[in-house]
């Protein structure tokens, strides 16, 4: 039997043996080479079908809009050389420079026109920002929302280098709104070449016109590599070689591939983050960047088959909103940088265009709304528990076991922290999918949901739009006529030019959200990097796009 | 004086079990002559088999021998006498050399003896291909020659079939032609009839009485069926708790049997004149060898027993040249004790029939 | 005679007592009819003794009732909820630290050890396993879980035992038409993906333990009927099972009484591997947020919220996983154990 | 022999119906949209339910997915995932990596855990029989997916033997490792297996014949106590091949491996369910579970000519009884 012994140990040398000559790993710091994490699968490359950031993210890299984003978020020229606005701030015509496709056709104005209108002609999710909430584009609603024809749409080639864009309304921010990837051009000729469903799933289908050429790709595929585009207009400013994407599922996976310097950026959190202050050397590393989306609580104010209905009670969800110490979900459960929030807009994301300060600079103008005060808290529960005539409450709060480790510890501590201040209520957890979390409170099939909001344009209006009455994002079911005549102002009434005026309306607006509790605001979620030593210039951004090379740099 | 082709020098094995160290064989001496058959007799449990798988050096791997050795003597390929103790060698070797080739075995149960995945002609070739040499077509050749001299039909067709085809009695007899197929100098048959009904019983015996005289193979029975020894055997070595207590040839322990043991065996076997409504059995079990014995094994069921075999253990006394007993009965100082009276008339009647098949020859 | 006779062999054999003339007088005054060596044992008490004589196996029974004891008491032993978040109020911060992912923490050990107390904020405070990354003690938390993975592991055993083997001997049994329909019956069970039956069950039963057990149900007898059938059809034809049948015993006596404890060694071999996926399955099922509810855990639970910190917080995992990896060898040992008490191969005699 | 195969495969496809009918009808029924939005007005979605059709009923529904299947021989598109990536793109990619790693997994568990298992049986009590039960034990409580983690900690990033990440360029080397965590489980399972059935084999008496024969060491192990012994062995090994090739999602994620195993997760719990992935993927799962157990039982008569010989059914097999009856004596 000495034989099976013999075997088995040769079995085992040639196979690690075999190993050692395989191939050292491939390390990351050649040249301009560079390893980038995200942490979950890239939905599609079509601009028109993309929903997710990490999507957004690869298509700016290859694909330029009229605009993009300089290091501090505001619209820089980009395929639009110039552009000129009429006075009533309604018609812009951008002057496009000679710039080419990765095929060698030029790009044309009727590149964005072409895209523009083929966005009106099916379901998207991103069409909201053509409508008059947003982008406010001549006849969108029409088309949208009354099925008008989508040739209707206010956007015209006048020739080759020009391209004219009629709005409803003056729109304030409309240059930034064009560096978000609904707005790109695609080249009719090369997509209609291309199978049904075929366009942006492999770089055989995919034409690129921006700082990167797509050279690695399918769909939900695990590492993904854009490399240097050399006929790009703005070549001379781009100075990486490549760029690969790898999926990683764990953070603390991440914080390995950081260490091991298979990946030159990494986004870790919980306790890695801690794991890394700890460690010097790895701390220099550390760069906390604002994600931009705010996390917060939304109650269902109705009674439905998850609740009975006590939520209506605005003293009640106030109880609870104070009764949570949001320094505490910060510091020893988020722990990533994240910031507690007490307004219902982030901080670090809206700055006001005349004064530039953020539009949620000061966190404590709502405190006697919203903070960490079990006395205040206990107030509002007696007072919510004389007028409800009941005493003891139990809500679900339904929560995403996909949507990152901190979310899971976030409810667990809310529980904890609820049921300690306020006795007699008792939060029931209940995990389930982000989609089926999001069709719960759609069908007000929930009770109280730790759900979250990303900004998609750098305006507080992406957040004080969602809480009017019948907003497809208002999970509350809240109705307050006052507060829908103050954002019915700032989108299309009084305040539209007047920007000074709108900006204080805004205020109001959010004091009345706050006042009544309809959401109890938690924290602004923060992203932890780890960046390579060497790697300077990339930019990160809370809106739209999260990260833009364009400019970085990677010196050995 | 023909050379003995085996012997057994008080052979001592211990067994280590779960419940303890079982003293299963203590002290047994066997010799065999060659071409002489040998039957070793004893109720299950005595210890019987274990012995013969020493000799064939197949025993478990909780068997310690303690001590004793096992003389084998045989004629190897090149035709030179060889005397080796099998105690002594390595398994790879019995097996290279012995088993299957010098010495071969037969089984009790045909049912679970033969492999039941592979055919019956490989089964048989395996033996012929490794020990003799023969190619495949060579061994495929004698495989079926040998079918036919065990006396199974159509022995084409069989080589392709399976085990589980097959009755029980077809079955010993495919066992017993691969015994065969190297020709053995000696072959061991450990209870070969005991699963078969008495007919196919008969024909077994005689083919094997018929193959020893065709290749001159001495043979070993292991059997507890005393009408089985009275057919074949020509010594006899009865057994019990581990130890040889009376050896002689064939009539001397038929009609001269002195262990109260061996009578009661003698008079525990049914034949048709026994009047006696209730057949004789012998009274309790054989002991479980976890305890170590004192004295007499047989004492506690012994209805003869004296006082010193409770004391102390009784030698083997010499009653002829070939006669011996291990009992203190037959020692002088013991009282004249005699054959229960059944067993004395059954004894005389068997004489007489014995004179009378030798008066018609 | 001695109970055990641990003398060696040579002793027995130097008593040589010199018989002496009175000695040999008949012995009658005994009944030699009484049987002394092998007294009668009923099958189960024969079991039983020879369960018991199995070393392993004891050792085996005794690591699993550890565990329940443990399981009962354990979360009982400190003063910590398995829920408890611990936290201190900080004065010089102000805030509100939680002793989150902290090793295991013992002063008594370490006033042993180093001589002096913890400095932490947490010095007074005893966590043998240490906290999770929320705060709560480990330990606790570990044998409040180990509760929940011992009723998976004893509701698996019972639907190997009871679903999975049965629906595999009579499938193997019978053979021909109700064979092959039995098998596309498994075929069609075992395609359904988990998530799926998981989804739809959710619909419309209470999420928790309870429906971890029926989806368990569904799905995890599959190996186990497969491989009571293999055995099945390999013993199925042999003489024993002819000779029952012939002396008229109806098919349920055959495949219980014949044939079950012919092949009830890879049947315990199944159950016992069956064990471990059981528990990950009710890990994976509460993960999906269709099994306990946090922050209610579970063995697998735990070792699953462990696996998240593993390279930097490698002790969270440690415990969960040595507490399975016990019960996993207990349960190997036991199951050998009965496998060779049921079923006990004669030692070469 | 030809004939029984055929009527299985007839059997098979039937019964894969019925699979895909079952599938069809319990994915609508499950929670979770296959268009989750949190933007798009409920019309919006209606809209894009009437697009996929949705909104007809079941049954039609159901019978243009088979229409289509049949007529184009595609699956369709995807509802959500990957934001309705065609299937015909996306799961050849996937069932290639899951297959290649899932096969190099099978080949080390089912190689070396038979090994292990024959070491073990042989040397019962010794060394080998002790390091079998205590592997077995692990590679069963220690899941894969912990196992990858310890392996790429300390062969891809302290001692930088095998590359990180999965990528294909160097797709040999860069398989070892997710291939042996997920064999972990596979190869302890068949080393208990085999030892327990080798070591009832042993005691059996035909093999105390063939050591009497002369039969001894590989020659005694192969011819007679592993034929004997594989039946049960390798009724284990055929499911752990199929869970090995669908079932190593974690793995996949860690490693990024883009396989089925991730796919199906995606799929289910990813962006809202996706009927058309489900559906595709349960079909491949239950082809193979099908085939595999087919082969299974094919196997199952060249090893053991019991079962074949009994699959002969009614009058033929009553014949052979009466043709050997005579013989018998």
């Amino acid at each position: 039997m000495k034989k099976f012994k013999k075997m088995l140990v040769a079995l085992l040398s040639v196979m690690m043996i075999a190993s050692l000559f395989g191939a050292v790993s491939v390390s990351a710091d050649q040249g301009g080479d560079i390893y980038v994490m995200f942490a979950t699968n890239v939905m599609s490359l079509d601009t028109n079908l993309a929903t997710d950031g990490d999507s957004f993210e690869i298509i700016a890299d290859c694909i330029d809009g009229l605009t993009q984003m300089d290091a501090d978020g505001a619209a820089v020229p980009a395929l639009a050389e110039s552009w000129d606005v009429s006075e009533d701030g309604c018609t812009y015509t951008f002057h496009l420079r000679d710039a080419k496709w990765s095929n060698g056709e030029p790009v044309t104005a009727a590149d964005f026109e072409f895209a523009w209108k083929l966005a009106m002609t099916a379901n998207l999710e991103y069409n909201y920002l053509f409508d008059t909430s947003v982008g406010a584009i001549k006849n969108a609603d029409a088309i949208l929302y009354e099925g008008a024809d989508p040739a209707t749409l206010g956007i015209t080639a006048l020739d080759e280098k020009t391209l004219q864009v009629e709005l409803e309304v003056p729109v304030s921010f409309f240059p930034s709104l064009m560096y978000f990837p609904a707005f790109y051009p695609i080249n009719q000729a090369f997509y209609e070449s291309c199978g049904d469903g075929e366009y942006g799933t492999s770089p055989y289908t995919f034409l690129c016109n921006g700082a990167f050429l797509l050279d690695d790709y399918v769909p939900g595929a695990a590492s993904m590599t854009v490399v240097k585009n050399p006929d790009y207009w703005d070549a001379d400013r781009v100075s990486l070689n490549s760029i690969t994407y790898q999926v990683v599922g764990s953070s603390d996976q991440a914080l390995t591939g950081f260490k091991s310097n298979n990946l030159d950026i990494a986004t870790v959190s919980g306790d890695q983050v801690a794991a890394v202050k700890d460690d010097a050397a790895l701390s220099e590393n550390l760069k906390v960047t604002g994600a931009g989306y705010m996390w917060y609580l939304t109650f269902s104010q109705t009674e439905n088959s998850s609740s009975d209905g006590s939520l209506a009670n605005a003293n009640l969800r106030l109880a609870i909103s104070n009764a949570i110490d949001r320094e505490s979900l910060v510091d020893n459960y988020v722990m990533d940088g994240s910031i507690a929030t007490y307004t219902a807009v982030p901080p670090q994301f809206a700055a006001s265009a005349t004064t530039g300060e953020d539009f949620s600079g000061d966190q404590t103008k709502f405190a006697d709304y919203i903070g960490f005060n079990v006395d205040k808290a206990k107030e509002f529960y007696e007072a919510a528990k004389a007028e409800l005539g009941k005493d003891s409450f139990t809500f679900t709060m339904i929560y995403g076991n996909n949507e990152g480790d901190e979310v899971t510890k976030v409810a667990q501590a809310i529980k904890e922290q609820v049921e300690g201040a306020l006795p007699g209520i008792t939060i029931d957890l209940q995990a389930m999918t982000k989609a089926e979390r999001l069709e719960k409170m759609q069908n007000d099939d929930y009770c109280v949901a730790l759900t979250r909001w990303g900004p998609d344009y750098a305006d507080p209006m992406t957040y004080l739009g969602m809480w009017t009455t019948g907003n497809a994002n208002n999970y509350g079911f809240w109705s307050n006529p006052e507060y829908d005549a103050i954002i019915k102002d700032c989108t299309a009434g009084a305040y539209v030019s007047d920007y000074d005026a709108r900006w204080a309306a805004l205020y109001q607006a959010e004091e009345l959200v706050l006042k009544e509790a309809v959401i109890a605001p938690l924290y602004t979620k923060a992203n932890a990097n780890l960046i390579t030593a060497g790697l300077e210039g990339v930019e990160f951004h809370p809106v739209a796009l999260n990260r833009v090379y364009k400019n970085a740099t990677f010196s050995k | 004086m023909a050379d003995k082709i085996l012997e057994i020098r008080n052979l001592d094995i211990t067994f280590t079990t779960s419940a303890g160290p079982v003293h299963a064989i203590r002290g047994v001496n066997i010799d065999l002559e060659r071409g002489e058959t040998v039957a070793v007799v004893g109720e299950s449990g005595s210890g019987k088999s274990v012995v013969m798988k020493t000799a064939m050096g197949i025993l478990a791997g909780n068997a310690i021998i303690n001590s004793g050795e096992i003389i084998f003597r045989y004629k190897d390929d090149k035709g030179n006498a060889q005397e080796i103790d099998i105690l002594k060698k390595d398994k790879k070797w019995i097996r290279k050399n012995i088993n299957g080739k010098k010495i071969a075995m037969i089984f009790q149960d045909p049912m679970t003896s033969l492999d039941p995945t592979m055919t019956i002609g490989k089964q048989l070739m395996e033996g012929m291909i490794m020990h003799m040499g023969l190619n495949r077509q060579q061994a495929a050749e004698r495989a079926v020659q040998l079918l036919g001299e065990v006396g199974i039909t159509d022995p084409a067709k069989r080589m392709k079939q399976y085990p589980h085809q097959l009755s029980g009695g077809m079955r010993q007899r495919i066992v017993i032609a691969i015994a065969i197929s190297c020709n053995p100098d000696l072959l061991i048959c450990d209870e070969p009839t005991t699963a078969l009904d008495v007919t196919i019983q008969a024909k077994i015996l005689e083919l094997i009485k018929k193959l020893q005289e065709d290749h001159g193979i001495s043979v070993i029975y292991i059997t507890h069926d005393l009408g089985v020894v009275a057919k074949v055997a020509d010594y006899v070595n009865v057994m019990y708790a581990g130890k040889i207590v009376e050896v002689g040839n064939i009539e001397e322990i038929f009609y001269e049997p002195k262990h109260p043991y061996t009578w009661g065996l003698l008079s525990a076997m049914p034949d048709l004149e026994t009047d006696d409504s209730r057949l004789y059995t012998i009274p309790g079990s054989p002991p479980n060898l976890l305890h170590a014995v004192t004295g007499d094994a047989f004492a506690p069921r012994n209805q003869f027993a004296l006082k010193v075999d409770s004391l102390a253990e009784p030698p083997m006394f010499k009653v002829s040249e070939t006669h011996y007993a291990a009992t203190w009965l037959l020692d002088p100082r013991a009282p004249e004790v005699k054959m229960p009276e059944e067993l004395q008339k059954r004894i005389a009647r068997m004489l007489k029939e014995a004179k009378s098949d030798a008066g018609q020859l | 005679m001695s109970r055990k006779n641990k003398k060696t062999v040579s002793e027995a054999a130097v008593n040589t007592y010199v018989p002496s003339a009175e000695d040999f007088v008949l012995d009658v005054n005994r009944d030699i009819t009484t049987d002394r060596n092998f007294a009668s044992q009923g099958f189960w008490k024969g079991v039983c003794t020879r369960f018991f004589k199995n070393t392993r196996a004891v050792i085996g029974l005794v690591i699993i009732v550890l565990i329940i004891i443990f399981a009962l008491i354990g979360p009982s032993l400190n003063q910590y909820g398995y829920s408890d978040i611990v936290s201190v109020y900080d004065e010089e911060t102000g805030k509100e630290i939680t002793a989150r992912s902290m090793p295991p923490h013992i002063p008594a050990l370490h006033k042993l050890f180093t001589g002096e107390d913890y400095d932490d904020l947490f010095a007074e405070h005893t966590f043998i396993f240490g906290t999770d990354s929320l705060g709560r003690d480990l330990w606790t938390r570990v044998w409040y879980g180990a509760r929940v993975s011992l009723l998976i592991a004893f509701v698996t055993i019972f639907i190997d035992m009871i679903v999975g083997m049965s629906f595999g001997l009579i499938s193997g049994f019978f053979g021909g038409v109700t064979d092959s329909f039995m098998q596309r019956f498994v075929e069609i069970a075992n395609s359904i993906p988990r998530l799926v039956i998981v989804g739809v069950l959710a619909t419309f039963m209470t999420k928790g333990i309870g429906l971890v057990i029926v989806a368990l149900l569904l799905t995890e007898w599959i190996g186990m009927s497969k491989i009571a059938r293999a055995e099945m059809l390999k013993i199925k034809n042999m003489e024993y099972i002819m000779a029952s049948r012939t002396l008229g015993a109806k098919s349920g006596r055959i495949i219980f009484k014949d044939v079950l404890p012919n092949t009830i060694g890879p049947i315990i071999t199944q159950m016992m591997f069956s064990i471990p996926t059981a528990i990950f399955t009710e890990a994976f099922l509460s993960f999906v947020g269709v099994g306990i509810m946090l922050p209610q855990c579970s063995v697998g639970s735990l070792i699953e919220d462990g696996f998240n910190n593993i390279t930097t917080l490698p002790y969270q995992i440690l415990p969960p996983i040595l507490v399975l990896a016990f019960l996993m060898l207990a349960f190997n040992f036991v199951g050998d154990g009965l496998r060779e008490a049921l079923a006990p191969r004669i030692e070469d005699m | 022999m030809a004939k029984y195969i055929f009527k299985r495969i007839i059997m098979a496809i039937v019964t894969l119906f019925i699979i895909t009918f079952l599938l069809f009808m319990l994915v609508r029924i499950m929670p979770g949209n296959p268009f989750p939005s949190e933007r798009m007005s409920a019309e919006a979605i209606e809209k894009k339910r009437a697009e996929m059709g949705l909104d007809k009923p079941i049954l039609v529904q159901f019978g243009d997915y088979i229409a289509n299947i049949v007529s184009t021989g595609s699956f369709g598109k995807g509802s959500s995932l990957y934001n309705g990536a065609p299937i015909a793109t996306v799961l050849p990619k996937a069932m290639g990596n899951s297959f290649k790693i899932g096969g190099i997994a099978i080949c080390f568990g089912v190689f070396i855990g038979l090994v292990l298992g024959i070491a073990a049986a042989l040397n019962r009590g010794k060394f080998w029989d002790v390091f079998c039960t205590v592997l077995s034990i692990i590679g069963v409580c220690i899941p894969s997916y912990v196992f990858m983690i310890f392996l790429q900690y300390f062969f891809a990033y302290k001692l930088p033997v095998f590359p990180f990440y999965f990528n294909n360029r160097q797709f040999f080397v860069s398989s070892i490792m997710p291939a042996l965590s997920l064999s972990l489980f596979s190869m302890s399972t068949v080393a208990r297996f085999t030892r327990n059935e080798m070591v009832e084999v042993m005691d059996s008496d035909y093999v105390l014949l063939a050591e009497s024969k002369g039969m001894y060491g590989t020659k005694l192990v192969t011819r007679h106590i592993l034929r004997n012994a594989l039946i049960p062995i390798v009724t284990v090994i055929a499911p752990l091949i199929v869970d090995l090739l669908t079932g190593a999602l974690v793995v996949e994620k860690i490693y990024g491996i883009n396989g089925i195993g991730k796919l199906m997760v995606d799929a289910i719990t990813g962006e809202g369910i996706d009927y058309n992935y489900v559906l595709a993927l349960g079909i491949l799962y239950s082809t193979l579970y099908i085939g595999i157990m087919l082969l299974l039982d094919i196997v199952y008569c060249l090893l053991d000519p019991r079962i074949r010989v009994t699959e002969k059914k009614g009058k033929r097999r009553r014949e052979a009884e009466k043709k050997e009856a005579p013989a018998a004596a």
